[in-house]
């Protein structure tokens, strides 16, 4: 039941085919918190901004233009007003309120993205085509509020957000490029070309995600063309396919740091210590000791297939605004020596076994809990545990299925972490503040190594103030350094992101960042937008006249370019602001 | 009770009953069903019948290993004591021989376990192979020492059987209760069994109770004959008088279906019947002859065998019968 | 002409321990109408012959000689031949009617199959006349929708004669159709075998090890020791007057009651029967004889006509002229 | 069977109560094996109810999992969750629930349990039962070839691959058919169910052609048991007396076999095939997590690899389940293909 | 007499082992058995220190077969060769312990049920067959996350969902043992409950249980080898269960790394193969009805 595309109209319909393995949680946006489902979520629903393809930065989307008042406290956002809902109907600056409301006053609509709307005193449209937030505080994710905007008319009608799902009423009327027509729980979930969509028709008239759970039968059936795009590769796949005929690879810079964190003696806030921690990582010498035997280089070499970058920066290097690393002196990179020497000097002795025993002597042996469903942390986690071998230090790695429990009760002495940084680093930087401990003993938390420094608590304060961007970078990245140098929260560096497709289906496709980067898990639809079926490229560079003629009330070059324009404008503004990213996609482990 | 001047029984059933849950719901069976027998020493005694009479069942409730749902088991006088150390002292005294020698040895055993275990259970451990081979030669395994290490299945039927009767004698029993020892053997080798059991009453002075199906078996060795039916003994005697002259019907009848016996056989009909449902009256009316012939009705009993339940019979050595008919004919010969 | 003629049957089984000679040249010949016995003791090759009469051992026996049945060589007959003749020429009962009977077949689908094989009847037909059968044997009719394990030993024992006389044999080969059965019933279905061969004429050939047993049914009796025929003759010359010295034990093992000579005096025979793969030289029945002459172990002596009756015979040097030294190897003569 | 029947001759007046009481031991007989399945029903429920909270870790934080989740909206889940009430008043909330067969809502899918369960159950059942079907019928027909010429090549050739493939470990052969019939020889695909966009009667041959890879792999690991039992079973009946006496009465070989000695065989086969059955339910857990096929085996790997305790607890207690059903009707059948062990 | 006894039970070995020897498929079995074994016993002999190093290795990471490396190289850069000789360490220890767990469990429980009628015994059936009954995995997954992943979790899960199937078959042998007179022999002699399990009933139990636990061993490996796949190994040890896993994690059958796939699949249908053929061999032994088969 889909209006049929026009330039298609003759022809089979080109279909993208993308091979994913993680479930629906559900098609509900109230509710998704899946990568999967939040990427659903952005090609079927149009946000107020969007991120540029090229540089992340923010841009318009449904929001033409924004204002906020000189407090800070007031924005008003302009709705486009050629934007429409697939059933016909326009999209309203109403059906942003009561999006927005929803969210705030029912819990259950919350349970997504409820972080972006706690600070909300109301949100009112204030005519058809204006939608006016008040704010209790400034809040500086107001330019990044990745929430989908819902179609009133139809979730008004939805009784209990809690348990609507989504996906019982095909297709689902949504405002973005894709119009999401079938799901087959665990099959496949279909969408198809919005040919209304104001910033353009996408060129291919599906996208389907079909289920392959197993990673090597993603990749054959990528080969036998059941599927035309691989996402999350390994590296030796990535070095198979690279050699193969009609597929392109690509590895793109990581979004997601590698850690360690070394327990450094759990406790709440009110300084009341839990857990078993061993006692001698509270010793920033044992911990500097311990980081000193971690070969960096080597782990990203031999786990990571030399796919990846060796950094011990907080963020990633593709965030180069906030990007931080260690030069110089300040580099506490892999000296077993020094690390020898360190370990003499403070006095912790080898015992019988070459194991070193500290003053009281409990011997250097820690527990090294590492995800025992991530390979190359267990790779790295078997070199590290030789390396420290070496230098009098026993780690006895002991893999598990999921690290949650043992951080609740403080029971662990090295933990394997690792997460999604995205453009904005507010929350992740959040975790480590000292608020981010428990207060009581079982009780929920935000920290991931019980790290509490009073220095970076301060410098965290210092930049959510700062409203100029360079200045703001300078003290993120002074933060990343403390944080460096406590041995606490150790990070290893960045594994690329290494995807394949079919280069006889898919003649073109933008990454993020444009080039170099990756397609699947953008911050924006930008991959499948923009992807041209092979033997539509020319359709393809003309093809916009085309659009223009054929849709109604549907996007043109002249809009494109229009927009693109207007994002650089809006490029200055949204360095200015903090952002705080709805971390939907943060995905630690 | 006893008329005889012997020494006293040495062990004895008083009024057993013996019930069971019947297998497939249905009831209880009364395997035994009020039996009182004496066996003195160095007698034998041969108790026959029918399959499923319950033979087999008092054979085990004198051993200690069934439990009498009443009445009691006297051994040399004294009622048996169920306490574990009580059937084990008692068990040094009463020995039991099964009918299927195969069956009655652990193959993973050799001859010599399977004599010693007797002597190891009860911790007499000294002069073992001295007691193993005596036991072993008594048995007529000679020379016991190429025996010993023979495991069962090297050995024949009938040698066996011996092992098992010397696993019985190496703890010097007074009593052998034997629940049809030669029944699974070859007519050619059972002979010698049963040789050998009436050597050892003269050698040893060992009592014996003899469980059978085989009234010849009976007459070749026994002093004393108990036939036994549906849970009651029915007659009991001297061999040469119960053999030769039954007065019970059932008895003459498994006298006149043996093959050399004279006359037409009187072959009773139906199954052997059901200890769930014993009947009223005499426990044989149902298919007694002498009631089927009127012969029972011209003596006047018929209606005291359909109704009226002759009564257990006593222990000792007389000779007894559990008919009205019979009792009708000679009623000075009967004790009540 | 008689029925049955077997002459030096010999069967050996392959096994792994080598061959084992369990029938070693048995001839013997039974009249239509006649009632053979067939006495000895366990393992000495009884079972194997009734099996061999219809071919029926297993692969891993080897027969030799000759077997005619009416005439025809069963050894060299053609397999569809030989199953015509099975069951309708000759049945069998066998011994242990538990296992011999299908256990989840209803008894009356069992004795109506070989009635609608071999005389091509209809299902209906085949039915009633099993009906029939059944009372015949003294069962009712409605029986015959029991399974196996709902009717008692002597019952199902009387299902077998039933289902043997299905197609009205001219023979029926009985092998212990009593041994395990209780005495009263034992005489039941010997007095049934019985009325119902003598009404119908049929020959039976009836093997068990209870030389008593058969002395009272049959009207000839063959003791067999070791594979080998030892004995034949009429029933009674047999059991009572024996010549060879094995058919003198067998017969004395079965008491007489009431005959002093036997009471308290049990009698045997010493030694253990013989193990087919390991028999011993001259007379297999020479180490537990106790009449043994001193060739005995070198001379294995055929048939003889010996004692009373008519045709009676025995396999025992005693019997020969001149104690059979006559056979004596001049090896053994000059030991 | 063991305990032989006692003849029982029923005298005929009594014949009437006979049956009477049979009527009632067959009542009985089938009460105490529903009666037994409920009980070991009733374990399973209360086992998987404290096995699954001796597991350390707080479902909430599994749930929020690293997302920027504030401390108040923790505590919401937790009460929603029910995690602040005490263990007896959870274990009742709990109980009531699976009796209504409310199994919870899973964490990672927002659904409850039971909705994922039917929307999955029936792919594993095509595939299960197919499966069962194929190696049953395989493994019984080469069973009874093999016990009827049994030594010779053919049968110890068959007793050989059998066993081989018994030996491999299923995934791992999955993977390697996979390398060779799909993206090697590309006959089959790599994986799934059905092909996107097949619609109406097409979706069947379209099915099958997705099913032959797992099948077989399923299959060759399972027939194997079934050859095996079939074929000792077989030999068995074939040493039997009976088997003589029906070639005694001049049937052919072909129907002796047929007519006695396969259906006695069968007996202790069907019985397997039913045990069994519940146990290939789960089995296919690594089939279908290799073949991605989206049935209840590969529900449960997503369910353990979170791991989402509500999923895992009701797959567990519906496989516990399977296997006590699938018992119980092998008890009830049993009577019903053997006479001899009829109540 | 002693003596004698010995000569007897040599006798009786050699006779046990002729009788084997006939069964050509178990003696390929035990062959092969014997070359695991060996090997597993000679890993450090056959290997070289390093072998097993991950910051050292002999090799560079997922090289293909070469003449260093016959088999290639695995993900750390180790030889396959070296890496299926210590798995079968490994996998053997884990086959064998799990296997022990479950048979003494199994033959404990079994031979108390069956010698103990009564409701005791039906108590432990009902135990059994709700361990029965209990999906194994599902146990395995809540045993691996309490106990943490590692070998002695596997091995526990392994031993303790496998001992139903032993109890069963030991108490089906325990009541068939029961059965035969003899034990109403060794009763009537006087013997006490011990002396009747421990003599009588354990002797005839054995030779199943010793069947049993062949094939069990070869179970447990293939079971291991599904918890690793499952997600539920110790990727740290080198079983051939996890170096499967660990071929899958780099992804080595799309990247058509055929070394680093089959010898450890290879190695385990092999030595399950063995188990399987060995055990049914000496169950045909013991089990004279079977011999033919
Ligand atoms: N353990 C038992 N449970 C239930 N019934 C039993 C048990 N033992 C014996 N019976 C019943 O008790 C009756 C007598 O059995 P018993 O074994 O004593 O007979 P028997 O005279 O020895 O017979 P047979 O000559 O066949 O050995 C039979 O009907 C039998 O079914
Ligand atoms: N299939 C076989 N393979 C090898 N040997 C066999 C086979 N069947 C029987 N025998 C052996 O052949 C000999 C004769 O056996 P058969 O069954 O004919 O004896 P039988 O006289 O019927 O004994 P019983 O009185 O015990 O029934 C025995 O020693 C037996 O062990
Ligand atoms: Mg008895
Ligand atoms: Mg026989």
């Amino acid at each position: 039941g889909l209006p049929a595309n026009a330039s298609t109209d003759d022809a089979e319909p080109t279909s993208l085919t993308i091979a994913v393995s993680q479930e629906v949680d559900s098609l509900s946006p109230f509710i998704a918190v899946r990568l999967l489902t939040t990427n659903i979520g952005r090609w079927m629903y149009d946000f107020l901004t969007n991120y540029d393809p090229k540089t992340g930065e923010t841009i318009p989307a449904l929001a033409e233009s924004w204002d906020t008042s000189d407090d800070g406290l007031t924005w008003t956002y302009h709705i486009r007003e050629d934007a429409t809902w697939t059933d016909g109907e326009p999209v309203t600056a109403e059906d942003v309120a009561w999006t927005f409301n929803t969210m705030m006053t029912d819990p259950a609509a919350a349970e997504a993205n409820g972080n972006f709307v706690e600070n909300f005193a109301s949100v009112t449209a204030t005519d058809e085509h204006t939608v006016e937030i008040v704010l209790n505080e400034p809040q500086v994710t107001m330019l990044a509020l990745d929430v989908p905007i819902l179609p009133e008319h139809i979730w008004s009608q939805v009784d209990d957000f809690g348990t609507f799902n989504n996906d019982t009423d095909f297709p689902i009327v949504g405002s973005g490029p894709f119009i999401l027509t079938d799901y087959q729980p665990n099959v496949a979930i279909t969408l198809e070309a919005n040919p209304d969509y104001w910033r353009g028709e996408p060129k291919f008239d599906q996208l389907i995600l079909r289920y392959i759970d197993d990673s090597d039968a993603q990749v054959e059936a990528l080969r036998t063309g059941e599927v035309d795009f691989v996402f999350g590769l390994t590296p030796a796949q990535y070095q198979a396919l690279q050699n193969e005929e009609n597929i392109t690879v690509s590895a793109a810079q990581g979004k997601r740091f590698q850690a360690i964190t070394l327990n450094p003696g759990a406790r709440l806030q009110d300084g009341t210590p839990f857990g078993d921690g061993h006692p001698a990582l509270q010793d920033p010498v044992v911990r500097e000791a311990l980081v000193r035997t971690i070969d960096r280089d080597a782990i990203y070499e031999v786990a990571y297939g030399g796919l990846g970058e060796a950094n011990g920066g907080y963020i990633p290097s593709r965030y180069d605004t906030f990007h931080w690393e260690p030069s110089g002196d300040e580099e506490i990179g892999f000296d077993i020596d020094e690390a020898n020497r360190l370990l003499d000097e403070a006095g912790y002795a080898p015992g019988g076994d070459g194991i070193r025993v500290g003053p009281d002597g409990r011997a250097l042996s820690f527990r090294f809990n590492v995800h025992g469903d991530n390979p190359q942390y267990v790779q790295a986690a078997e070199m590290m545990a030789e390396w420290a071998r070496e230098a009098g230090m026993e780690l006895r790695v002991e893999p598990v299925s999921e690290v949650g429990s043992l951080l609740d009760e403080g029971t662990y002495d090295i933990l394997t972490t690792g997460w999604n940084v995205n453009p904005d680093p507010t929350y992740i930087l959040s975790i480590n503040l000292c608020s981010g401990l428990p207060t009581e003993l079982g009780g929920p938390y935000l920290s991931d190594a019980y790290y509490c420094n009073d220095a970076y608590d301060q410098l965290y304060a210092e930049q959510l103030s700062e409203l100029d961007p360079d200045a703001r970078a300078e003290i993120v990245k002074e933060m990343q350094q403390t944080l460096y140098e406590d041995n606490i929260f150790v990070v290893w560096g960045y594994a690329d992101q290494l995807e394949a497709y079919r280069s006889d289906v898919i003649a073109s496709m933008t990454p993020q960042p444009d080039p170099g980067g990756n397609y699947y898990g953008q911050d924006g639809y930008w991959s499948w937008w923009s992807a041209v079926p092979v033997g539509e490229e020319d359709d393809a560079a003309a093809g916009s006249g085309d659009d223009g003629s054929s849709d109604d009330g549907g996007s043109n070059t002249g809009l494109i370019v229009g927009i693109v324009a207007a994002a650089v404008v809006v490029l200055g503004l949204a360095v200015l602001l903090l952002r705080r990213r709805g971390a939907t996609a943060d995905d630690r482990e | 009770m006893s008329e005889s001047i012997q020494s006293a029984p040495i062990l004895s059933a008083e009024d057993v009953h013996v019930e069971f849950e019947a297998r497939r719901g249905g009831g209880r069976a009364r395997a035994v069903d009020g039996v009182n027998l004496d066996i003195a020493p160095g007698e034998i005694v041969a108790l026959v019948g029918e399959s499923g009479c319950g033979k087999t069942t008092l054979a085990r409730t004198l051993l200690g290993l069934e439990r009498p749902t009443s009445g009691r088991v006297l051994h040399r006088g004294a009622p048996l004591a169920y306490t574990s150390k009580a059937l084990k002292r008692f068990r040094r005294d009463v020995q039991l021989v099964l009918q299927d020698p195969s069956g009655s040895l652990n193959p993973r055993h050799t001859v010599y376990d399977a004599v010693a275990e007797g002597l190891r259970i009860h911790g007499d451990v000294p002069d073992e192979r001295e007691r193993v081979a005596d036991a072993l030669s008594r048995a007529g395994l000679r020379p016991p020492e190429r025996f010993f290490l023979r495991f069962p299945h090297e050995l024949s039927g009938g040698q066996r059987q011996r092992v098992v009767i010397a696993g019985a004698l190496v703890l010097e029993p007074n009593v052998i209760v034997a629940d049809e020892p030669v029944a699974s053997l070859d007519a050619s080798v059972r002979g010698e069994i049963l040789a050998l059991l009436l050597r050892l009453r003269d050698d040893l002075g060992l009592a014996a109770l003899v469980v059978t199906h085989d009234l010849g078996l009976a007459w070749n060795i026994a002093d004393r004959v108990a036939v036994m039916y549906l849970g009651r003994i029915v007659e009991t005697g001297p061999v040469e008088k119960i053999l030769t002259a039954p007065e019970h019907p059932y008895t003459q009848a498994l006298l006149s279906v043996l093959p050399e016996a004279p006359g037409s056989p009187v072959v009773l009909q139906g199954e052997p019947p059901d200890p769930t449902r014993i009947p009223s009256g005499c426990r044989f009316h149902l298919r007694c002859p002498v009631l089927a012939s009127s012969a029972a009705a011209a003596a006047g009993v018929d209606d005291a065998c359909r109704g009226t339940d002759p009564g257990v019979l006593a222990g000792g050595t007389a000779t007894q019968v559990a008919c009205h008919y019979a009792v009708s004919l000679a009623p000075s010969e009967q004790s009540p | 002409m008689a029925l049955l003629e077997v002459s030096d049957l010999t069967v050996t089984y392959r096994t792994a321990g080598g061959d084992v000679p369990a029938v070693r040249g048995v001839s013997f010949a039974l009249d239509a109408g006649q009632k053979l016995g067939l006495a000895g003791e366990s393992g000495c090759g009884k079972s194997t012959m009734a099996l061999a009469l219809l071919r029926l051992l297993p692969k891993t026996a080897r027969l030799t000689g000759e077997i005619r049945f009416d005439g025809e060589d069963l050894l060299t007959m053609s397999w569809g031949r030989l199953r015509a003749v099975r069951w309708a020429g000759a049945s069998i009962v066998f011994q242990g009617a538990m296992h011999s009977l299908n256990a989840v077949q209803r008894i009356g689908a069992q004795i109506a199959e070989p009635i609608r094989l071999h005389s091509r009847a209809g299902e209906a037909a085949a039915r009633k006349r099993a009906g029939e059968l059944l009372e015949h044997v003294g069962l009712p009719a409605r029986r015959a929708d029991a399974y196996p394990h709902e009717l008692s030993g002597g019952q199902r024992q009387r299902v077998m004669i039933a289902m043997a006389l299905a197609c009205d044999p001219k023979l029926i080969v009985a092998d212990e159709p009593t041994t395990a059965l209780d005495v009263m019933i034992q005489a039941q279905i010997l007095t049934l075998i019985e009325s119902l061969v003598a009404e119908q004429g049929i020959s039976l050939l009836m093997i068990s090890h209870d030389l008593s047993v058969l002395a009272d049914t049959c009207d000839r009796l063959a003791v067999m020791y070791a594979g080998r025929i030892v004995e034949e003759g009429p029933a009674a010359a047999v059991f009572g007057a024996a010549r060879h010295p094995y058919g003198q034990a067998l017969a004395a093992a079965f008491p007489r009651i009431g005959d002093p000579a036997s009471r308290r005096r049990p009698q045997g025979l010493a030694g253990d029967p013989p193990d087919p793969a390991e028999l011993p030289p001259g007379c297999a029945f020479h180490p537990r004889c106790a009449v043994r002459l001193d060739h005995c172990d070198a001379v294995d002596p055929s048939l003889w006509p010996a004692g009373s009756g008519e045709g009676a015979r025995a396999a025992c040097v005693r019997v020969l002229p001149d104690d059979g030294l006559s056979l004596v190897p001049a090896a053994k003569e000059s030991a | 069977m063991a305990d032989s029947a006692l003849p029982t001759a029923p005298v005929p007046q009594l014949a009437q109560s006979v049956r009477d009481r049979s009527g009632v031991r067959r009542l009985r007989y089938y009460g105490e094996k529903l009666g037994g399945s409920l009980v070991s029903l009733f374990a399973v429920i209360l086992t998987s109810f404290f096995l699954f909270r001796i597991i350390p870790g707080d479902p909430v934080r599994t749930m929020t999992h690293g997302r920027p989740v504030s401390i108040e909206q923790q505590e919401q889940l937790r009460r929603d969750f029910g995690l602040d009430k005490s263990l007896a008043e959870q274990f009742w909330t709990y109980l009531t629930g699976v009796l209504r067969f409310d199994l919870g809502e899973s964490f990672q899918y927002n659904r409850p349990v039971t909705d994922l369960i039917g929307d999955r159950i029936w792919p594993t059942v095509l595939l299960v039962g197919t499966s069962v079907i194929v190696s049953a019928a395989l493994g019984l027909w080469l069973g009874v070839r093999g016990a009827w010429n049994h030594g010779s090549l053919g049968d110890r050739v068959n007793t050989g691959v059998a066993l081989t493939l018994w030996s491999v470990p299923s995934f791992w052969l999955g993977l390697i058919l996979i390398v060779i019939f799909a993206s090697g020889l590309g006959w089959f695909p790599t994986s799934g169910m059905e092909s996107t966009g097949v619609e109406g009667w097409e979706r069947i041959p379209d099915v099958a052609h997705h099913m032959v890879l797992p099948l077989v792999t399923l299959v060759a690991v399972v027939y194997a048991q079934y050859l095996m039992i079939m074929r000792s079973s077989l030999l068995d009946e074939m040493g039997s007396d009976y088997i003589v006496t029906a070639r005694a009465k001049g049937l052919r070989d072909v129907i002796v076999r047929r007519r006695h000695a396969v259906p006695n065989a069968l007996l202790p086969t069907v019985t397997l095939i039913f045990v069994n059955l519940g146990f290939v339910v789960f089995g296919a857990v690594l089939v279908e997590t290799i073949f991605s096929w989206p049935g209840l085996g590969q529900l449960f790997y997503s369910g353990l690899s979170v791991p989402d305790l509500p999923l895992v607890q009701g797959l567990f207690i519906l496989f516990s389940a399977a296997v006590i059903l699938m018992n119980l009707v092998a008890d009830l059948l049993y009577p019903v293909l053997d006479p001899r062990v009829r109540p | 007499m002693n003596g004698l006894v010995w000569a007897r039970r040599r006798r009786t070995a050699a006779r046990f082992w002729s009788q084997y020897r006939q069964n050509r498929a178990g003696v390929f079995g035990l062959v092969v058995l014997a070359l695991f074994v060996l090997t597993a016993l000679l890993a450090p002999v056959l290997t070289a220190d390093n072998a097993l190093s991950v910051t050292r290795p002999p090799g560079s990471p997922l090289q293909g077969p070469s003449a260093d490396f016959l088999l290639g190289t695995d993900r750390s850069g180790r030889s396959m060769i070296d890496l299926i000789i210590w798995g079968s360490r490994v996998s053997l220890t884990v086959g064998f312990w799990a296997t022990f767990i479950s048979i003494a469990f199994g033959t404990l429980f079994g031979i108390l049920a069956g010698h103990f009628g009564g409701w005791g015994s039906s108590l432990l059936m009902r135990v059994t067959d709700w361990f029965l009954v209990m999906p194994s995995l599902v146990l395995g997954v809540a045993l691996a996350a309490v106990l943490g992943r590692s070998l002695t979790t596997i091995i526990v899960a392994i031993g303790v969902t496998s001992w139903p199937t032993t109890a069963r078959l030991v108490r089906a042998q325990t009541l068939a043992v029961e059965a035969r007179p003899y034990i109403e022999r060794a009763r009537a002699l006087g013997g006490g409950h011990l002396h009747v399990m421990s003599n009588h009933v354990l002797p005839n139990v054995m030779p199943i249980v010793l069947a049993q636990t062949t094939l069990m061993v070869g179970s447990a490996i293939l079971t291991e080898s599904t918890f690793a796949f499952l997600g539920l190994g110790d990727p740290t040890t080198a079983s051939w269960g996890a170096t499967i896993q660990a071929a899958r994690d780099v992804g080595a059958v799309s990247s058509r790394m055929w070394w680093y796939i089959l010898p450890p699949g290879i190695a385990i249908v092999l030595v399950v193969l063995a188990f399987t053929l060995v055990g049914r061999a000496i169950e045909g032994v013991l089990n004279p009805k079977l011999r033919e088969r």
